[in-house]
């Protein structure tokens, strides 16, 4: 990426969350909340630095974007405002608004479906994975 | 017409850098009235008033406008030096041109401009000013303490030993305050209470020193030098002077032993009688009924305490007694609390009694505690063998659940803690949970470091995400390492919170009274930051304590004998110069409404029956007066007054909006 | 009403009081107007029916100057400005003698002229009239509802009693039927663009003739501040559109807290201009801030927008 | 009292309990559910990105039909509670999404967040009142011990849901003893059961539930209730060892009323 689109996409990540990463204070609270902790490379706490610093490729090459549960305990918890689910969350958007960058594609689906599940689990996935 | 002098000043590069500052000159010696401008490097240097002096000499100037910092800076400065040269003081008006200019703008032409219309405001209400003389007004030598913990006791202490009076105001039973509650102190680790009684005692015995615990403060009027001040002793029930502290009451008391009040001194952890004293070494030495609580007062039925006083000294008739007294200067020392923990469940502490702020931990280790200073959790009173410390908890929050500000103290006593453990039970596992350890002051840093490297003390940088209680009855704790990059997973045995301190909630009704301000975190604010630390913008109010900021026992001691200072200078002297800029009445205008008097905090408004004489009016009817000595030239009544009779001489409705016009055209 | 003025007239002759304010018969049966009689004999024309909406309390201020006592008659809701005057040390107690007449409502004469016109006479107004008014015009005769002629103001009516008198003469009414603030409420919903044009083209027909600052009670100044050389408020007060941006949004806020709602500036306004929306708004906002207050319903009571309490709303907060 | 009901797809189909339970409980408390018509699907998750306006649109359709039938809007379904809130408070007081979403709807009078979006267990604590319920409890769930599990989807953002404190709540346990119940309370009652990962990544959602029923059964819970279709899925796919029965509130209501069996 050219400096201009690494910093065209962190105004973006910003606009999109809503979110101010220069507020965070590296307190780990965020990290110390997250469920899906064990399972993300990036880990909630560094959402910040990666776009304070510029390194949006690492970002939305990481896996955290879809590991990310979206259980908002990090959103309720953050002393700082900062919000790290919502930074994540605009990060993954950038992915999915580009072409090939659903994580979950139609014809994956029969295979993944048991008789038991609901409706809203096929379609909360279905908007956190694609486009 | 007035013949107007206006200087201009660089202040160096700070107001130079972005105003032209010749072009004001040039441009303000078109105004009307101005006779003289000139600029100079630093007005406010001996030179620049020097150049003053000289030109209200040569041009013969009835009026002075300086453009330069902000008049909280130096109008005193440029009003002394007027006066030297022989003019009233008050025809001097200053533009700020700094302040609200130089150093808000970066474009030099539209700051430029905007000085040339600051000034031009200033010299159009010059030209309205009038000559305005000061008046005297006497001081009462003695002085009130608000709050009766260590910053007031430090600052009663001190003005008494100065030779003047002083009264200490005290909500609680008991002077002594939070310091009376905690073990020891950090960085020498005295312990609180061998440190704390002594001066306790000492203001009990002091000639000079009134205590009025188990009171407050009900309402303020006057102004500095004057002020009188309403205060509500609340009934003890018990005679102070019969009295002897045997605590025969206090042990009979069947309340006691049912275990069903809390006791606000433990935070708690034990409960107490309906007649107590809150401490065994409370100064004064004499319980008070709890009536809320106590049987006598709710049913009419037991007065056992009475019964066996040996003294016959309970007295359940006894009432609130409200005594007005003079005070020439007033020092807020209110002190602080802890924030309530309701809003961060996370943290489990209304889930489990294992999780305890520190405050609790420090009753928890103090030898006159809950557990005569034995280290237990509260649910099964086993001793904890593994203990986490969780830091900043509603410290350096953005959002409203907790405070913006840093804590200042909680590093050094959880520091503090971790070690005294150690001492007691070495082999104890404590680990930290921090985002920064802040210890500057002196040998703080070392202090932390003796935690670390001496007592084996684990510190994680990282913060808990939430205390999760175990059907085992320990406690899990998930959190982060950050500097290890993992989420954590600890069992403990005890949580201990570092919870945000506070302002006590009392503050924000006393500030009210005091007309002292405030900041966001009802933290009482000083009159500048850093060259008037101790004085409130209230003139007469003075700061001590936690009351003005997060702070720990050694800066509250400090701070506290610099406000005894600043007390006694003003008790010392004789007569105070009075504030000319004080409201006026036209009778001509005045309904005798009653409005202005309802709305001026100062007390200052009176009525009277006065003869009107004017074009087409002869009658006498009741106008408001004002007394100029109480007026402390608010405004509060010029902007109620609906006909405009009330008027605030050297800030006149008409000079305001004069200078509104001149900005404007 | 004859009992009225036989008791109006026993006062006067056993020298109780010195002079009596009431309503004196006007030219037509719609327009009686306020009056000080001054002797028994002048009471002949003293009138008082559904047209009578004046609310004489003012007028006490200027009697309460003169020698002995004044009788004044007072509808319920002028009582309310009776009190406030008094709070306001603008009247003195002791100089009035207040007859608190009854009062079922008054009547909008704008609402009976529609659709009748030629009007000759109106009948059955009285206190103790019937539910029906009749209407003689040149075209024929018609019978109107009382009810449906009432002044807006009355329904909203503050209720049938008196809050302060000496005696009481005829029953009241309490007339209230609509919701007090639904037409503040209307406007609140409207966006700033719509209000601004909505008050724009109201206050665009004032004519400035200063009737709703003459009847106002809590309009009281001796002397106006838009007549006060003093602060060049005067010279102010003659820049082109002033009435729009200026003078009333002014007299709302001198008034705010004080005025008890009496309606009397929307009544005689020339224009029409429902002057009352200014102050209903702000009673409105400081009951929700301060809690609920009437202005003049107890002399004693502190105005919440003069008084403070530890309680008050801090600036910022909106309740 | 009547309410526009707003089911969403997953009470039509796989959580039908969820729903009947609710209707005829609802009838026995005297409020009635009035299901909007063509409801659309709420999307199930909050879209979060500031510049997402299509996505919340069918939620906008629901809200102002409530508008319009001058009735609050009720919920079941914590995902559509939470969804159907969060736009609504966007309606309200975000300028921007309110605007853009008001001009591709074109409506004839802007829709500004009016309607009042209340979960079912709102209106038995607010409207109802649990003392009330309790009142009319003829089957009392007398000894049962029941963990209430909320999940994440109620409760957060606390600030903006306003449905109880996010950290401790208390409604379902005032809820369960209204019933006649004894609530545990038990530290993973709004810890994430993983979510809608448990389509794709399996795993997380196992771990999770592991820990809320080894949690809740080590406190002493035999059974939990939930609010959501997915968190039941997700618990019932579990293969915890300490796994105890998992039910719909409403179930539990109904049958508590005496209810459970009849015509809705």
């Amino acid at each position: 990426m050219t400096k201009q689109e690494i910093e065209k996409k962190v105004e973006l990540i910003k606009e999109i969350s809503g979110c101010d990463p220069y507020k965070c204070m590296k307190c780990g609270k965020c990290s110390g909340s997250c469920p899906a902790f064990n399972e993300m490379d990036v880990k909630p706490h560094q959402f910040a630095s990666y776009i304070v610093n510029g390194d949006i490729e690492s970002l939305v090459s990481s896996k955290s974007l879809w590991k990310c549960l979206t259980c908002l305990a990090c959103i309720e918890r953050c002393p700082r405002s900062v919000q790290p689910g919502k930074l994540i969350d605009a990060a993954r958007q950038l992915v999915e608004r580009e072409r090939g960058g659903d994580y979950l594609h139609a014809e994956d689906i029969p295979e993944l479906l048991d008789d038991d599940v609901p409706q809203q689990l096929l379609v909360s996935a279905y908007r956190r994975y694609r486009r | 017409m007035q013949r107007i002098g206006v200087f201009v000043c660089h202040c160096g590069t700070n107001i130079a850098a972005t105003v032209d500052v010749k072009k004001v000159v040039e441009l303000v010696r078109f105004e009307p009235g101005v006779v003289f401008a000139d600029d100079y490097m630093y007005m406010c240097s001996e030179a620049g008033q020097e150049k003053i002096i000289a030109a209200i000499k040569e041009h013969d100037l009835t009026g002075l406008v300086i453009c330069s910092c902000s008049p909280r800076m130096h109008e005193k400065t440029f009003r002394a030096c007027a006066e030297k040269a022989g003019l009233n003081p008050y025809m001097v008006e200053v533009a700020n041109i700094r302040e609200q200019c130089s150093w808000i703008h970066k474009d030099r032409e539209e700051a430029t401009e905007k000085a040339v219309i600051l000034a031009r405001a200033a010299i159009a209400k010059v030209n309205l000013n009038t000559p305005l003389q000061e008046g005297e007004s006497p001081v009462t030598k003695r002085a009130l303490i608000i709050g009766g913990g260590i910053a007031g006791i430090q600052t009663a202490l001190d003005i008494a030993d100065a030779g003047y009076e002083v009264d200490i105001v005290e909500r609680e039973p008991s002077i002594g305050g939070r310091m009376s509650q905690f073990d020891k102190t950090f960085p020498t680790l005295d312990c609180a209470s061998c440190i704390l009684t002594p001066k306790m005692v000492e203001v009990n015995q002091h000639p000079n020193i009134t205590l009025y615990t188990y009171s407050e403060v009900e309402g303020v009027s006057g102004y500095v030098g004057n002020f009188d001040v309403k205060i509500r002793k609340k009934a003890r029930s018990v005679d102070m002077s019969a009295c002897t502290g045997c605590g025969e009451c206090q042990a009979k008391c069947p309340l006691g032993k049912m275990g069903k009040i809390p006791s606000e001194f433990d935070r708690g952890l034990r409960t107490r009688p309906a007649i107590y004293m809150p401490f065994a070494q409370a100064v004064p030495a004499v319980p008070v009924i709890d009536r809320e609580n106590c049987t006598y007062f709710k049913t009419g039925k037991c007065g056992v305490c009475a019964k066996i006083c040996p003294s016959k000294a309970v007295n359940y008739e006894q009432e609130d007694e409200i005594v007005t007294v003079k005070y020439g200067a007033i020092v807020v020392a209110t002190g602080f609390d802890i924030i309530n923990l309701d809003k961060f469940g996370e943290y489990a502490y209304n889930e489990s009694p294992d999780v305890i702020t520190s405050i609790e931990l420090e009753r928890l280790m103090n030898a006159s505690g809950p557990t005569g200073g034995h280290l237990e959790r509260m649910s099964d009173h086993k001793q904890p063998k593994d203990i986490v410390f969780i830091q900043c908890v509603g410290s350096r929050c953005d959002d409203e659940k907790g405070k913006p500000y840093c804590s200042k103290v909680c590093c050094m006593y959880t520091a503090k803690h971790a070690m005294l453990i150690k001492d007691h039970w070495p082999d104890t596992n404590i680990t930290v949970f921090y985002i920064d350890v802040r210890t500057p002051g002196k040998n703080f840093d070392e202090f932390y470091r003796r935690a670390v490297e001496q007592y084996h003390v684990n510190y994680v940088k990282g913060q808990v995400g939430k205390v999760i209680p175990q059907p085992d009855g320990s406690l899990l704790v998930q959190g982060v390492d950050l500097l290890d990059n993992k989420q954590i997973m600890k069992k403990t045995d005890m949580v201990v919170l570092a919870a945000a301190v506070e302002p006590n909630k009392g503050v924000r009704k006393i500030a009210t009274m005091l007309t002292a301000s405030i900041d966001n975190n009802d933290f009482l604010t000083e009159a500048h930051a850093k060259l008037r630390p101790v004085e409130s913008p209230t003139a007469g109010i003075f700061l001590s304590g936690m009351a003005q900021g997060p702070k720990d026992i050694p800066e509250t001691v400090s701070q506290a004998g610099a406000a005894a200072v600043k007390v006694v200078g003003l008790l010392a002297k004789d007569k105070l110069k009075t504030n000319p800029c004080t409201a006026k009445c036209d009778p001509m205008f005045c309904n005798g409404c009653s409005t202005c008097a309802n709305v001026c905090p100062y007390g200052a408004i009176t009525y009277e029956d006065q003869q009107v004489r004017g074009p087409g009016v002869n009658e006498t009817r009741r106008v408001a007066v004002v007394n100029n000595a109480l007026c402390q030239g608010c405004g509060a009544c010029t902007s109620a007054c609906p006909s405009g009779a009330m008027d605030l001489q050297g800030f006149s409705n008409r000079q305001i909006t004069t200078e509104v016009d001149s900005i404007c055209r | 009403m004859q009992g009225l003025i036989d008791r109006l007239t026993a006062l006067l002759s056993d020298g109780t009081v010195a002079r009596v304010i009431g309503w004196k018969k006007g030219d037509m049966a719609y327009n009686p107007e306020p009056h000080m009689f001054e002797t028994a004999e002048s009471l002949k024309d003293f009138v008082y029916d559904g047209f009578c909406g004046a609310n004489l309390s003012k007028m006490m201020i200027e009697a309460s100057k003169l020698e002995g006592k004044t009788a004044v008659c007072l509808k319920p809701c002028d009582t309310y400005s009776f009190n406030q005057l008094i709070r306001e040390h603008r009247v003195v107690r002791e100089n009035a003698y207040i007859i608190g007449v009854g009062c079922r409502g008054k009547l909008d004469i704008e609402k009976i002229k529609k659709g009748n016109k030629g009007i000759t006479s109106i009948s059955g107004t009285e206190l103790d009239g019937s539910d029906d008014i009749k209407i003689e015009t040149i075209y024929g005769d018609k019978n109107i509802s009382y009810k449906d002629a009432l002044l807006d103001r009355c329904h909203v009516c503050k209720g049938k009693d008196h809050m302060i008198f000496d005696e009481v003469w005829g029953e009241s009414k309490d007339t209230a039927d609509q919701e007090r603030f639904a037409e503040v409420e209307k406007i609140e919903a409207m966006t700033p663009e719509e209000k601004f044009a909505f008050f724009r083209n109201e206050l665009s027909k004032c004519i400035r003739c200063n009737a709703c600052r003459n009847v106002c009670p809590a309009c009281s100044c001796r002397k106006c501040i838009f007549d006060n050389t003093k602060f060049d408020a005067q010279q102010k007060a003659n820049v082109v559109s002033f009435e729009e941006r200026m003078f009333h949004i002014i007299r709302a806020f001198h008034v705010a807290g004080r005025c008890t709602d009496c309606g009397e500036c929307s009544r005689v306004c020339p224009e029409g201009i429902p002057l009352h929306l200014f102050n209903r708004k702000f009673i409105k906002d400081i009951d929700k801030f301060y809690g609920e207050f009437q202005a003049g319903k107890d002399p004693e009571a502190q105005s919440p927008l003069t008084d403070f309490t530890f309680e008050d709303i801090e600036p910022g907060e909106r309740g | 009292m009547k309410y526009s009901y707003y089911p969403g797809c997953t009470l039509k189909n796989k959580a039908q309990d969820l729903d009947v339970y609710a209707r005829r409980a609802a009838v026995a408390l005297g409020f009635e559910l009035e299901e909007i018509p063509e409801w659309q699907c709420c999307g199930g998750v909050y879209p979060m990105g500031s510049d997402e306006i299509a996505t919340k649109l069918s939620s906008v359709r629901a809200l102002n039909y409530a508008k319009e039938q001058g009735q609050d809007l009720i919920t079941l379904c914590s995902a559509c509670h939470h969804v159907l809130k969060r736009v609504n408070d966007d309606m309200k007081n975000v300028a921007d999404i309110s605007d853009r979403a008001n001009n591709y709807m074109g409506l004839d009078e802007p829709y500004k967040g009016e309607t009042t979006v209340v979960h079912f267990l709102e209106v038995l604590r607010d409207r109802i009142g649990f003392d009330e319920i309790a009142k009319k409890v003829v089957n009392p769930l007398t000894g049962k011990k029941i963990g209430a599990y909320y999940g994440c989807l109620v409760l957060r953002p606390g600030k903006i849901l306003e449905f109880d404190d996010p950290e401790d709540p208390k409604i379902m346990e005032d809820f369960i003893r209204a019933l006649g119940a004894e609530p545990v309370i038990y530290p993973y009652r709004n810890e994430c059961c993983g979510a809608y990962s448990s389509l794709k990544e399996g795993g997380v959602s196992q771990e999770r539930t592991k820990l809320i029923f080894d949690s809740s059964e080590g406190f002493g819970a035999d059974m939990l209730i939930t609010a959501c279709p997915l968190c039941m899925y997700n618990l019932n796919k579990s293969e915890a060892d300490s796994k105890i029965p998992v039910y719909y509130f409403t179930e539990l209501l109904a049958e508590a009323l005496g209810v459970k069996e009849g015509n809705s």
